[in-house]
């Protein structure tokens, strides 16, 4: 047991953090959640050129082949400073492709990726709203060499920049909802599909996409026919647990921030943080933070080692929903109204927590996962 | 102990529904709460239309002494609010109406209440409130921004930051130094004057989801006549009594109870798999626990009228509404962005769930907690005050 | 809409007090714990000669035919001082009586509570632990000119001294849980009824009641066979109601010996009370008292007055549960490890927070019939 | 970062469950956590049991360098924790083998560490702790009590309070001031001396539930000879060497998980209307966050014993451990005599459900979160000297 970042971890985390400090300050950020678009292309190039979206993935696929847990270091800095732009829903379609893709759609994809070629998203979500597997409902229908696939995914990230869909859907009308899961990848570029953005509290760019007819070649299925349902299983866990290691990042970065600013502001003669309500609150939320992490932190270890964490994974996603609302909230309130502003950088992470909780399941859907997990009879 | 109306207030309190209901049927779509009030041209018209409703029946002036055309009695105030509160509707100016009329009541002078009492009752004259400076926000003894009488005119110098609505403002209330070398405490002026002197300029800050309710307003030899709150340099006790006013706005308080209805509605209409929401166990248990603190606050803002009823509302009284129910609202909020999953995210548009008010709310509940005294400060005055436990040194 | 006690309220909570202040101090509350009867009958007779018992019974039964907002008054007090002993049993039993007895049963028992010659109790929850009318299960068979009662009724308040039970029992098989009630009153000293304490953490002599073959004679059915919930609902009501009275005065006990605690214990040279943070902690406690109290009152006016309350009373009884507990806790907490002992009081009200708690109904239950009065759907 | 155990180390736990499971067999009814260690006779035997055992296989010793015959492996004590925590095992002398033996390893001269380690690795000689006095809780600066020096002696006069287990306790370590006139935090000493000695006064002072863990020490003209941890005058080092060690206690984490076990097995095999307690949707969504926050202070514990290892731990970071773990007990109690219904509140008899340990916990919480410095003392180090903010005069 060794419970720190290693060295190279280390020297990844401090160099990620510095160039976001320079390439994406706060006021990037704020202007990218104004923007159409939603990301800088430029600073997407950079970061290909730095090897971030090829970071976990394989060298034989032009990846770096580094670990999951270096992948949550990397995020983890992205939570810290916030980026915007469709890294995060990139790297979880790589998931799906690391977990379900054939060899040939491997060498399609990957090296793409790495190289910062191509963005993808997940489609999972419906209009439904549930984030279990019953949640999918809409049909791919098999037609000649292709499937046919109608109907609407919702809040898919960055779906309107995209350029590939790994996309969940339904084959067949089997009682079990696990058993007819089928992924796709599918050519977001299509004219068969319309992408709308859904305004949203963290200006993140989920988008509505309406598939109308859009034909999939068969050699687009990823994984097999009706047999989708692990692979996505697995891509939601690591989907999960990255989505912690960001929140991980945005509560360090709330506390370090709201620790400093009542270092500072002088209030009735003197720092604000020398109030002794206000420090118990501030070591409160730092107590949330750390034990947040380490949560995360093992979720990730088991993860990135192969080991059986469903339980662990949804046990971090459940508490660091809570953390970092409780954590960014109470940044909130004790930087007083400038706090409360556009023009300040701390709501930016209150937004994001609100956002990070719903997005890879809520706190009640991990809950449940864990109610099983832990032994409570169904 | 009698939670009872009279046979009148029954009556009045119909009254009250009766028109705010009619009166909701005008509310732009999303229109919700303080912020919506001075974020649009739009809304901003909506409560100028609501506010000419209500001066048109007296109700701006409800609670006054019988001698200013009011009732006398702060149930009154309260029933009137929850109306609103229930339907939604604005038109009574919080600063006017609710800080600056009982706090002329209590300490303005003969002239002043009849200049300022029947401009504020007419609905037409919209105040907003220069308070927190850039170093002075809990702390308001720091202020530094000053106001120096020449003959019968002051003139004004300084910068007021978090100045809700002053961009629609047409008067303002305020405290200023006026007296650089004097003694804490006695060295400020309640000045009123109008927004429109030459010499103010108003920087908007932009709420964090980008609403337009807060400015900075820098006055730069702002020249006005001299319209006193109170005492020359006895300011700081105007500023007291205007806190517990402040501080017991109920208006907050009842415009919960018609988010739990709205709440309650949706979670029977909304079905997953074919069950509605409303068979949640988890939420069933969520929503009653809120409903039971909704009510709790209720009860506790009766507490406050009856007791400004009687002249003996404390602030430990007043911050304790403050505080529970600006927390109750962050509570509510959370509680309903989680009920509505990834719904919850969503702000007004085709894709949103209760008119986005959800979301909205799980930002601008800050407003409730952070200003008009932050509850940390409320919870200092409550134990110092209130408990007589020991302030240190 | 006046929110104060009545000067009568005013007089009879002084005098409550000083009465307890000096004829049952903690060291007497302690001693009855440990003692089997577990109260004192010269204080059961001083009380009795104060008019307690009778206080909310009309005066044409002998009481003093106040109302229940004044028997909340007095009971406030009762909480506020703790008193061990049958008196809230015999006031619950009472309400049934007034609720559904007949004038014969009135004048039978009345007049002998309100002389305090009789001790009664209220058997209701049975081994199932069901606050609902579910849980009652025991049959009572006719059989002649009686009704023959055989099973078990648990958590009865002071069984071990009553004279009498009012018995909730079943005498019909019908569909609807609500629809063969049947109270009644019993003499408890039937030699086929036995009774056990059950060790508890208020020591509260809760005891379990053992009926065996109990042969009652039908004029002791209180109200009419098979009819009986709609008198047992009311009763249950107004014993939640006025529980929340005995925890409000709980509740304001602690806070008051909280805050005197606070100013008088001296570390780091300064009363502890001088601390912020403690002061916040204080003042958070004083809310939740404070709003509990207006809850209650306003439960307590709606069912003094007759109109309709069940929201209320749940809400009432809901939150002043977490709230109690949630006082005494943090009570003990700022008393430091004084607080911890036996010897000081302030436990004996956290203990008495969890027992007040589970009597007639705990949070969960209470507030399910609150979502249901609050319009959320079955 | 890397929460695997070795090949060897796994072997060892595997060890540890195995022995504590065979413990576990003798184990009086009822028997739980720290009280029952010193309540009653039956309790005290069985902990000395359990300690000679653990002797026997050099388990007192474990985290101890390898020339004290140790691992020189905190993790190894953590495992070892576990094991005994899952299986409810006491013989674990919390003040001896947990508090003092990492102290006299960090200040302890050589002549101490070969006259206490040895005895303390034995299992027969059980240590308490002279700490707090009347006026000196968690202000322990604060202290009165003296020990003045005669040549090779000390005469030690005071009053300790809250000592768990001194009426068991064969031998003790406290502080003392050793200077009256000495400079504040150079004018103790930390001592240890038997507890038979001429002079000791022990009044108990039973908890609120009646169980026998505290007492008030009387110290009346002690005279002991000299054998001082650390220095001589600079016994506050000492002391908050220890207070590390004393508060990343993870015992009381590693407990919990069972006390969860015991809850699902409870849920499932318990049925209300004919379903067991286990699909209450409420009941699994609390018990699965209480499962998660258990899960959280175990990687927090092992961080803990990983920080450790490298000599790195905090006062910041042992606080946390402490606080969070404390406060989790609360609400973990707290929950299980919600879900336990009227059996909640049933101490230990024949209607008791899991043994009335839920009842017992719910009261006991508290000797986590005040003893060993408060837990609002613990925030203070924390934002103190942890996150550097600013003490106020």
């Amino acid at each position: 047991m060794d419970l720190r970042f290693t060295e190279e971890q280390e020297m990844l985390r401090t160099s990620v953090k510095d160039f976001l400090a320079t390439e994406c300050p706060k006021s990037k950020v704020r202007e990218l959640e104004d923007d159409k678009i939603g990301y800088s292309p430029e600073l997407w190039k950079k970061m290909a050129e730095l090897g971030w979206m090829g970071l976990i993935i394989p060298e034989e696929y032009q990846g770096m082949g580094m670990t999951f847990q270096d992948g949550m270091a990397l995020v983890e800095e992205i939570g810290r400073s916030i980026l915007p732009g469709p890294f995060m829903s990139t790297l979880v379609a790589t998931f799906a492709i690391l977990a379900a893709g054939s060899e040939a759609q491997k060498q399609e994809f990957l090296p793409k990726i790495s190289r910062g070629e191509i963005k993808l998203s997940l489609a999972y979500l419906e209009a439904n709203g549930k984030y279990d597997v019953s949640g999918i409902t809409i049909k791919a229908t098999p037609k000649g060499n292709d499937f046919v696939l109608n109907g609407t995914k919702m809040f898919v990230e960055m779906a309107h920049v995209a350029d590939y869909l790994v996309c969940a859907t339904r084959t067949g009308d089997s009682a079990k909802p696990e058993d007819d899961i089928t992924l796709f990848v599918i050519n977001a570029k299509s004219p068969s599909i319309t992408t709308e953005i859904i305004p949203t509290i963290a200006s993140d760019k989920l988008c509505e996409v309406n598939f109308n007819n859009v034909h999939i070649p068969k050699q687009n299925v990823l994984g097999e026919v009706n047999k989708g349902w692990q692979a996505l299983k697995t891509t939601l866990r690591k989907a999960a647990i990255i989505k912690c290691a960001e929140s991980v990042g945005g509560m360090q970065a709330c506390v370090d921030m709201t620790v400093a600013y009542s270092k500072e502001r002088v209030q009735y003669d003197r720092p604000i943080g020398a109030f002794q309500a206000l420090q118990h609150i501030i070591a409160d939320t730092w107590i949330a933070m750390q034990t947040a992490c380490y949560l995360v932190y093992e979720a990730g270890w088991l993860e990135s080692n192969g080991l059986p964490c469903d339980k662990e994974a949804s046990m971090a996603k459940a508490y660091t929903n809570e953390a970092y609302k409780l954590v960014s909230k109470w940044s909130i309130r004790l930087h007083g109204g400038i706090g409360t502003s556009r023009e300040h950088d701390i709501s930016l992470y209150y937004r994001r927590a609100k956002a990070a909780d719903i997005a890879c399941g809520d706190t009640d859907f991990h809950n449940e996962i864990v109610a099983e997990k832990i032994g409570l009879m169904k | 102990m009698d939670f009872g109306f009279t046979e009148e207030q029954k009556k009045r309190r119909q009254e009250f529904y009766k028109v705010c209901a009619e009166l909701e049927k005008y509310k732009p779509r999303g229109f919700y709460g303080l912020e919506s009030i001075y974020d649009t041209d739009e809304g901003w018209q909506y409560h100028l239309y609501c506010a000419k409703e209500f001066a048109k029946r007296g109700w701006l002036s409800l609670a006054w002494p019988a001698e200013y055309d009011g009732t006398g009695n702060m149930m009154d105030r309260v029933l009137f609010a929850e109306a609103r509160g229930y339907h939604g509707v604005p038109g009574v100016d919080i600063f006017g109406v609710q800080m600056l009329a009982p706090t002329i009541l209590a300490c303005g002078s003969e002239e002043i209440k009849r200049e300022f009492l029947p401009m504020i009752a007419s609905g037409e004259v919209q105040f907003c409130e220069l308070w927190s400076e850039p170093n002075a926000g809990s702390d308001l003894a720091a202020l530094t921004s000053t106001s120096i009488r020449q003959g019968n005119e002051f003139v004004i110098n300084g910068q007021k930051i978090w100045t809700t609505g002053a961009h629609r403002a047409h008067w303002s209330f305020g405290v200023y130094k006026d007296d650089i070398n004097g003694t804490p405490h006695h060295n400020m002026s309640f000045l009123l004057f109008d927004m429109k002197v030459p010499g103010i300029t108003i920087r908007p800050i932009k709420y964090m989801n980008n609403m337009h309710l807060y400015n900075e307003v820098f006055l730069d030899n702002v020249r006005v006549p001299a319209k006193i709150v109170g005492q020359e340099h006895e300011g700081w006790m105007v500023v007291n009594t205007l806190a517990a006013f402040e501080r017991s706005n109920i208006d907050a308080v009842v415009s919960m109870q018609r988010l739990l209805e709205d709440a309650v509605n949706y979670c029977n209409t909304t079905k997953q798999d074919g069950v509605p929401l409303a068979r949640n166990p988890l939420i069933r248990s969520r929503l009653a626990k809120i409903a039971g603190e909704i009510e709790a606050s209720r009860t506790l803002a009766y507490r406050v009228a009856d007791l400004q009823n009687r002249g003996e509302l404390t602030l430990m009284d007043a911050g304790a509404v403050k505080i529970f129910s600006s927390e109750l609202l962050e509570r509510f909020a959370s509680l309903m962005t989680d009920i509505l999953g990834p719904y919850g995210q969503v702000k007004l548009s085709r894709w949103a769930v209760m008119d986005g008010l959800c979301e909205r709310s799980y930002q601008e509940h800050f407003v409730g907690s952070i200003s008009m005294g932050t509850n940390e400060i409320q919870r200092n005055l409550i134990a110092w005050r209130g408990l007589g436990l020991p302030r240190m040194k």
